[in-house]
């Protein structure tokens, strides 16, 4: 019955215009706007029920595609598509914005509808970063989507949020403009804004290898890597919680996603030639970030370190590839790898939002991020604690929990390339384990630290419940990840396929 | 047949799901009903399935009841290989797991975590048998993990005190150091083999051992040795084999029913029992094996040691555990599987009942744990006194009681052994016979013999373990008295196989009971020679009269006597005479120490330094806000050139002007 | 000797804002100062007539007339249109501004009228004489509008400055003018190329002798470093609407003159003025954005944000590609309609006695008006070139326009410096959003001043959702 | 005869002559004035000049035009001139400096 919908454009759109009429409420009803909000950010989750429900899982081709010209000059079209890697993708955007709208209905008194309109706002450009087949539409979308999350930064964030925020949008601006440059040459060379075009497009090794730097700046500061990695400590701990959630759910995603849609089918050679580059960035992130993880002080930090330890995982399954073909002389594990690495994006996604939810949820009583300032907080809120545990599990890589999934598949393929690799990607069991467990000791267990943790009390019933949806998720695709990975097979498999040819 | 094996696993699940989610619901009762009720379902299903296979020989059965995902050609299942081996798992599983269930109704009367407790015990039980009846590498990984979960939240069950949080920690840790091995290990076998089935993967054992890797450059081994050793390393930590065995003497944080079940029976022989498995592997290394040996020969003198100077009556337990593990590993590494198998199944007998049987005097004394503040229990708790003589007994390898065979049956499968290493193996094992029955005995004169020290105040030093929520450092007032039918019944229950599971040495060690699941290449099939001597189990008990290792465990009892109950200023002295070998032993050699000041420590200053110098000097001081700021300097400085004098305006345009014209025109 | 009365109907918008403006000049002595709002209106329907004529008269052919001086073609269509529009918006701005500070006098609207004029004989000249008639027109106008408030030591001090500076300008340009005049024998544009080609090799040193000359007096009209210094002193100090004027619409007509002087006339000479324009490019760039960062006075921070937007129109021109002028040309109107919004934003904020030139006074205006903060952020944005405003476009056409010449290591730097750029766009927006006002005074400029402004504003994002419209116009033109 | 090219070498001196003038005149603004009038004087003595050896009459039209326009400039430049005045009773060059940065 959706077949012939406009799927994609009303999962874009329709947020975007309930973003719009909720800003129009303006302040002087709070909570309409906070039901007008919820109402839309459940629709849009609503309507992009059937991308998953309808999507054809035999075929790596675009589904759901709608073009319409755009730009007539430069041949820029409204695209949009999804294949296996975006779907998924705009999935956890839409189930995580009614869960951060949700989380932010006691939370933020300042600006309800502002804060509402920018997240709101914000799910219908990220979709559009996901959806978008021109490169300038998503130029557009991935560049938009700055400016409310700059917003919401600075206007609800902790008091060092002025810095945080600028540190933010200059970087990713600053990562972003080279992309730009990079789609242009592409333009110039194949005269149209298709990102299909561009992955069929010959090119030589020194545009390759221009292009490929040039999106991974973009890319890598999104998403992020070492050394361009020190925006999102700075932002995630003085955004609001909601941010925070956004930020790690799925503004990280969106490098990664890049990486897949753009750098590697783009610039395989490059990539190919680059891969040492990559995959020691790659390692860094796991072992030093991990490291530093160890030692924060702040909890939202702390996590923040993780989230990037974490993608350091991703993106090393996505260019362990070339070393697994160096190695082995075939294509076998590439996918393991990349598959892998989409799996620990979408449970990232799931994980590092429930983390920052919990977090909120101690912030919203405490008014305090400090780990030093709690202690023993299962003892006056044991169903939190219940649920930060199994979060912090999850972080870990427990089996059974989504966490598990990626990471596993991505040590598989990464022994393939090289044991040493392998052997430092695997060092994230221990130092996992020792920076969120630790943080687990000395927030949740022993005795009550002082008078203010006495006083907490247990999550509410809406808490409960946006904790409780994503500890069902994560454990859902903990034991039965098959959905997902049925998903991306097709894709995948086309994307090796393609990257192991030769664009020279 | 899917379905029962599925309601074993599943039945505990279940009951976890109960006892967890609706404890409060449900109230204490309900609760425990819930999950004894699943564990007894499994129980007596593992023995209907331990019936049609070990009696009614029947098929192996190996299916796989679910996919979890597939991926690139591999497919990560969900599986059940039943064979005798596993049956007999399952069976030690929720037989062992069920006792304590009933144990626990009286030993955690009192806690307010009542429902937490059954919800987690019963969530072990289910990842115990995950891991025992999987088919495959990622189930046996899931396994692995989940008794690691269960067991870091059951170490830290008392989350107030901060012994155990610092010890569950610790737990998890150094297990997750020893998993990061093992999944490198599967990654090893699943980059050889394209696969996580055991099946699959014992067939394509020989071609993986012929299949080189490159670790160190300009060093080839072979895959599967690295891939065994790698494995092996996660079941060091896993079965507590030195070095990565310092969390489980801290592991005794925990309530004692889960001492009993998960840090005594059976999940610190998951490794065990992995390596058993893994025999179609581990036979194509002997580097491997003589790797395992010497881990597990070291373990099992060196722990044994540090269990002589112990006082707290868990950690005695805890120490003589590390040490029977070592002797498991031993077996391994010796080849003889199916004795460290049969020890580990006497071992989680006789380990199980001595750990409720120290509950059930910590219990008595008010959850005090110091031996030295005991003593002259016998006359109050019979039962008690009764079923620990027999644990402690079957220990030291009695001859007839279950330990005997077991233990004996290793040691000369040792002296057989011919791989690198195992005459000094074979030295350490027999010394250690003599220390395991002095530190038994030892615990067992203090505590149940001799002056009834719990009756004054407390010494007042040395007490950094066993405090309880309930009053310490008192004396007890009244007398102790002996436990509630829930305690005891589970004690006389396990003392049953405690003293006749020993019997089964013929079919297990020298019959073909592991025929077709566990794998011995002929020319390092000791058990196979030994078997040749054997004639019964009274030959074999008579046989065992003759060799060294009753007489050493005899002489370690009498000794235990004399120092301990005849010349108890004898145990000073020696103290005194070599002060550094007791200072040693109570430092358990330093490992915890070097651990601290290198591992923990030294991650925090390499944590703080990078934080610091790599992210926050360099980083984002120099090159972030070092940019930033070196802009607006720059800016501050260009806008000078913008003096305000008309003159100067037109000054620059001139040169502009003149600039153009010189590089254009010449 | 025959008199041909040459085709009057291309110059109809000319001659009718010359008339207008001739006839306000002498209307507004008999109008009282109460009554002033007649010589608006009059001003105003000057304007709309003009636009409304040009429009009538567009015609998609190139129409020379009055001797072979000026040109009507579509490109003089579309600019005079955008010139004429954004000129009367320009008024509408200034109109409150204006009434609070007893500076509501018919002089301003008739020197701005002539300076309209002056933009549209610019915008047709096909001589060198009648595009230095219109150059001097519209320069003497807008030197008497910035002393326009005489009580003020600033506008007299600034008015002084550009005085000179575009004196020196003019008579550089006249100076290359001359030159190409004497190699060239003619005035005519077109002639001027003809003769370029035929007497090529022979005088190339004075040619680009001439070129260089031509090319400073241009720069120094659009205020591309190192000529750019008259600009944020005239813009600080001028009076808000002339500094409103000054920063749009002759921006436009400045563009126009290259067209048709450097990239149609001296086309030939492309590969010469290619770097002259990329050296004053790339500086524009640095020194505009590097130096944006320190200022506090928003007027002055907006005037090196103009020197920077220059430099993105020269790296569009000195492409040379049909592209690149079309980029160039829906740069500079981009920018016009940026610009206006955004002194407007400042005009917005003004009131008797309280000039809102410190870009602190735009602290906490998301709490005073929503709406207005909103249009100015989508203003910085567009400013800062971030999608989907109509900025980014802009420097997208820019920078294709630049790849597509293989000057790919020029648009990395272009892009580098719009970072810096950002970062004083964003501390506008900082202001309006995350501090708290300190000034709550009630803002209000009247009906059709918001009306205009909120257009102006959302204009931004409509033309930047739908940037099609505007841009296949330029690339029409061109 | 004289060539061409002397008339042209006076209106670079000339030129030359009035910009350096306008740089270095530190004090007067009446000269800053004066200078730029000598300035288009060069301008035209160039065109004249032209138009004369080429024969062509446009650059003494053109001439004209400057003429007209020069004088146009020197009233608004004395405008101002006197504005700067009223306003702070000096004329002197280096005093024009509030605005700056």
């Amino acid at each position: 019955m959706f077949a012939d919908w406009p799927l994609l454009s009303l999962v874009i759109w329709t947020p975007i215009l309930g973003g719009l009429i909720v800003l129009t409420m303006g302040d002087r009803m709070p909570e309409a706007s906070r039901r007008v909000g919820l109402a839309f950010a459940v629709l849009t989750f609503l309507v992009s029920i059937p991308l998953f429900t309808q999507f054809d899982r035999g075929t790596h081709e675009m589904q759901f595609v709608e073009m319409i010209p755009w730009i007539s000059t430069f041949n820029i079209h409204y695209h949009l598509g999804v294949d296996g890697i975006s779907m998924p993708l705009i999935l956890l955007t839409t189930f995580t914005t009614v869960l951060v709208v949700i989380a932010a209905w006691e939370a933020i008194q300042y600006r309800v509808s502002q804060y509402l309109a920018a997240f709101l706002v914000m799910e219908g450009l990220m979709i559009g970063v996901f959806s978008a087949l021109d490169a300038v539409l998503f130029y557009v979308f991935f560049e938009a989507m700055l400016i409310p999350m700059f917003l919401v930064i600075g206007i609800w964030g902790g008091p060092n949020r002025i810095y945080a925020t600028l540190k933010f949008f200059l970087y990713t601006f600053l990562g972003s403009v080279f992309l730009l440059i990079g789609l242009i040459y592409l333009y110039t060379q194949s005269g149209s804004f298709a990102i299909l075009d561009f992955h069929h497009l010959p090119l030589g090794m020194t545009a390759q290898t221009l292009i490929f730097l040039g999106m991974l700046l973009a890319f890598g500061v999104k998403i992020p890597m070492f050394p361009v990695h020190t925006w999102l400590p700075d932002a995630h701990v003085e955004a609001p919680t909601g941010g925070s959630v956004i930020l790690a759910a799925i503004m990280l995603k969106i490098g990664g996603y890049g990486f897949l849609r753009f750098s590697l089918p783009i610039a395989p050679d490059a990539a190919m030639a680059l891969d040492w580059l990559m995959v020691t960035l790659s390692l860094i992130a796991v072992v030093y970030i991990g490291l530093v993880a160890l030692m924060q002080q702040d909890m939202k930090k702390l996590i923040a370190y993780s989230s990037i330890a974490h993608m350091g995982f991703v993106t090393l399954g996505f260019f362990i590839v070339f070393m697994i073909f160096n190695n082995t002389g075939s294509w076998q594990g590439a996918a393991l790898g990349i598959s892998g690495g989409m799996v620990q994006m979408i449970s990232h996604g799931l994980i590092s939002a429930a983390m920052f939810l919990c977090v909120g949820v101690l912030y919203d009583r405490m008014h305090s991020r400090r780990i030093a300032d709690y202690g023993g907080v299962a003892n006056t809120m044991p169903w939190f604690a219940a649920f930060f545990v199994l979060f912090a599990m999850a972080n870990t890589g427990l089996p059974g929990t989504s966490g598990f999934v990626g990471e596993f598949m991505v040590i598989l393929a990464a022994f393939r390339a090289d044991f040493w690799i392998a052997l430092l990607a695997a060092t994230t069991l221990i130092l996992a384990a020792a920076y969120t467990l630790w943080l687990v000791k000395r927030v949740v267990y022993g005795e009550v630290a002082n008078d203010n943790v006495a006083k907490l009390t247990d999550v509410n019933r809406r808490e409960f419940w946006v904790l409780g949806v994503l500890a069902f998720a994560v454990l859902l695709l903990g034991v039965w990840p098959a959905p997902l990975l049925d998903v991306l097979d097709a894709t995948v498999d086309n994307l090796v396929r393609h990257i192991a040819v030769s664009k020279l | 047949m899917d379905t029962i094996y599925l309601l074993i696993v599943l039945a505990p699940l279940f009951g976890a799901i109960a006892a967890g989610l609706f404890g409060r619901q449900l109230g204490r009762t309900w609760a425990h009903t819930a999950t004894i009720a699943g564990v007894a379902v499994s129980f007596l299903l593992s023995l209907v399935v331990f019936w049609q296979h070990v009696i009614g020989g029947a098929e192996v059965y190996n299916e796989t009841v679910y996919t979890w995902l597939v991926s690139d050609g591999i497919r990560f299942e969900v599986g059940f290989l039943i064979d005798n081996l596993t049956a007999l798992m399952m069976l030690v599983v929720t037989f062992l797991s069920l006792m304590v269930h009933i144990y626990t109704i009286g030993y955690m009367h009192e806690d307010p975590g009542y429902q937490r407790f059954f919800a987690l015990i019963s969530l072990f039980t289910f990842s115990m048998l995950m891991l025992v009846m999987a088919n495959n590498f990622m189930q046996l990984f899931f396994g692995w993990e989940a008794v690691g979960l269960v067991s870091y939240l059951l170490i830290g069950f008392w989350f107030k005190r901060p012994t155990a949080i610092y010890a569950n920690l610790k737990a998890f840790i150094v297990n997750r150091v020893g998993d990061f091995a093992f999944v490198l290990g599967i990654a090893a076998i699943v980059f050889y083999t394209g696969s996580l089935d055991y099946a699959t993967v014992f067939g394509q054992a020989e071609g993986m051992s012929h299949a080189g890797i490159t670790v160190l450059p300009g060093t080839e081994w072979s895959l599967l040795t690295v891939a065994c050793i790698l494995l092996f390393i996660g079941a060091m930590a896993k079965s507590a084999q030195v070095p990565l065995h310092v969390w489980l003497p801290d592991s005794m944080e925990g309530p004692t029913p889960i001492s009993a079940l998960i840090h005594a029976a059976t999940m610190v022989t998951a490794g065990i029992f992995m390596v058993a498995r893994m025999s179609p592997l581990y036979e194509f290394s002997v580097t491997a094996l003589s790797f395992v040996l010497i881990i597990g020969a070291v373990t099992a003198f060196f722990m044994g040691l540090v269990g002589l100077v112990q006082n707290d009556i868990k950690r005695v337990v805890a120490y003589s555990t590390l040490s029977q593990l070592g002797y498991m590993t031993v077996a391994l590494g010796a080849s003889a599987y199916a004795a460290g198998i049969f020890h580990l199944m006497t071992h989680a007998f006789f380990k199980a009942l001595l750990f409720l049987a120290a509950g059930s005097v910590i219990m008595a004394m008010h959850h005090e744990q110091d031996i030295r503040r005991m003593g002259g229990l016998r006359k109050y708790m019979p039962i008690t006194y009764a079923t620990a003589l027999i644990g402690s007994l079957a220990l030291i390898g009695f001859p007839g009681l279950a330990g005997f065979f077991s233990k004996d049956g290793i040691i000369e499968a040792v002296s057989l052994s011919e791989i690198p290493g195992a005459g000094i193996a074979y030295v350490l094992v027999l010394l250690g016979v003599f220390v395991t029955a002095l530190y038994t005995f030892r615990m067992f004169f203090l505590v149940f013999h001799g002056e009834e020290r719990f009756r004054h105040a407390a010494p007042g030093t040395d007490h950094d373990h066993g405090h309880d929520h309930a009053g310490h450092g008192h004396g007890l007032k009244g007398d102790p008295k002996e436990s509630p039918w829930v305690v005891t019944v589970p004690l006389i229950l396990l003392a049953i196989p405690s003293v006749l599971a020993g019997y089964f040495v013929g079919p297990m060690l020298f019959g073909d009971f592991f025929s077709g699941v566990i794998h011995v290449d002929e020319t390092r099939d000791v058990l196979a020679r030994l078997g040749e001597g054997y004639t019964g189990v009274m030959g074999y008990i008579t046989h065992g009269l003759a060799m060294p290792p009753f007489w050493l465990a005899m002489a370690g009892l009498a000794t235990a006597w004399y120092v301990y109950m005849k010349r108890p200023e004898l145990a000073d002295e020696a103290r005194q005479r070599a002060p550094w070998a007791y200072d040693l032993l109570t430092r358990s050699y330093g490992f915890d120490r070097f651990n601290d000041v290198v591992f923990a420590r030294g991650t925090q200053r390499l944590g703080q330094w990078l934080w610091r110098f790599g992210d926050t000097l360099v980083i984002d001081t120099t090159i972030v806000n070092g940019s930033a700021r070196a802009v607006g300097w720059l800016s501050r400085q260009v806008r000078h050139v913008q003096t305000g004098y008309v003159y100067h305006y037109a000054f620059a345009m001139i040169i502009g002007l003149l600039v153009l014209i010189m590089a254009f025109a010449f | 000797m025959t008199f041909e009365i040459p085709d009057f109907i291309p110059v109809i918008p000319e001659l009718f804002l010359l008339g207008m403006g001739c006839f306000i000049l002498v209307a507004d002595l008999f109008i009282p100062q109460a009554r002033r709002d007649i010589t608006y209106g009059l001003a105003q329907f000057s304007l709309l007539g003009a636009l409304l004529l040009t429009l009538w008269l567009a015609a998609p052919e190139v129409r020379i007339t009055m001797s072979g001086t000026f040109v009507a073609d579509p490109m003089s269509d579309l600019l005079k249109s955008v010139v004429l529009l954004i000129s009367a918006v320009v008024f509408l701005y200034a109109r409150p501004y204006l009434m609070s500070r007893d500076l509501y006098q018919g002089e301003f609207y008739v020197l701005g009228l002539f300076g309209v004029l002056g933009m549209m004989v610019m915008i047709s000249a096909n001589s060198l004489l009648t595009l230095y008639l219109g150059l001097e027109l519209l320069s003497l106008c807008l030197y008497a509008m910035v002393a326009f408030n005489r009580d003020s030591t600033q506008a007299a001090e600034s008015a002084m400055k550009y005085f000179v500076l575009g004196s020196i300008a003019s008579g550089v340009l006249l100076y290359g003018m001359s030159m190409l005049y004497g190699i060239t024998g003619t005035l005519d544009i077109a002639g001027v190329t003809a003769g370029i080609l035929t007497a090529s090799g022979e005088f190339n040193m004075a040619l680009v002798f001439a070129l260089a000359f031509v090319v400073v007096a241009l720069a120094f009209k659009l205020g591309a470093v190192p000529f750019h210094m008259w600009l944020p002193d005239v813009y600080h100090g001028a009076p808000t609407p002339v500094t409103l004027f000054i920063g749009t619409a002759p921006k436009i007509a400045a563009l126009a003159i290259i067209m048709r002087l450097l990239v149609d006339g001296l086309g030939p000479l492309h590969a010469d003025w290619q770097g002259m324009l990329l050296i004053l490019a790339v500086l524009s760039l640095a020194v505009g954005n590097v130096v944006a960062i320190a200022q506090t006075n928003i007027k002055r921070m907006f005037a090196y944000s103009t020197i920077s937007h220059v430099g993105f129109v020269l790296l569009a021109v000195m492409a040379g590609t049909t592209e690149g002028n079309a980029a160039a040309l829906f740069y500079v109107i981009a920018y016009a309609l940026m610009a206006a919004g955004g002194f407007g934003m400042v005009l917005y904020l003004s009131r008797q006695g309280f000039e809102a030139d410190n870009i602190q006074d735009f602290r906490g205006l998301n709490e005073r008006s929503p709406w207005f903060a909103f249009i100015m952020l989508l203003l910085m944005a567009s400013m800062a070139g971030l999608p989907p405003t109509l900025g980014f476009y802009a420097k997208l056409a820019v920078l294709q326009a630049v790849v597509q010449v293989d000057f790919v290591w020029i648009a990395v730097f272009a892009v580098l410096m719009s970072v810096i750029g950002a970062f004083y766009y964003l501390r506008i927006i900082k202001f309006m959003y995350f501090d708290k006002p300190e000034d709550r005074t009630e803002l209000s400029r009247g009906m059709d001043f918001n009306v205009v402004l909120s257009v102006n504003g959302l204009l931004m994002l409509g033309l930047g959702i739908f940037p099609g419209i505007l841009m296949s116009l330029t690339a029409a033109v061109r | 005869m004289i060539p061409l090219s002397h008339y042209l070498i006076l209106g670079a001196i000339l030129f030359a002559l009035s910009v350096t003038g306008i740089f270095l005149n530190r004090k007067n603004l009446i000269l800053l004035l004066m200078c730029i009038e000598l300035m288009l004087l060069a301008v035209n003595m160039n065109f004249v000049a032209f138009s004369h050896y080429l024969g062509d009459l446009a650059g003494q039209i053109f001439v004209f035009f400057i003429l007209t326009v020069a004088a146009a400039e020197a009233a608004i430049g004395l405008a101002i001139l006197v504005l700067v005045f009223r306003n702070r009773q000096t004329i002197n060059v280096q005093d024009l400096d509030e605005m700056k940065g």
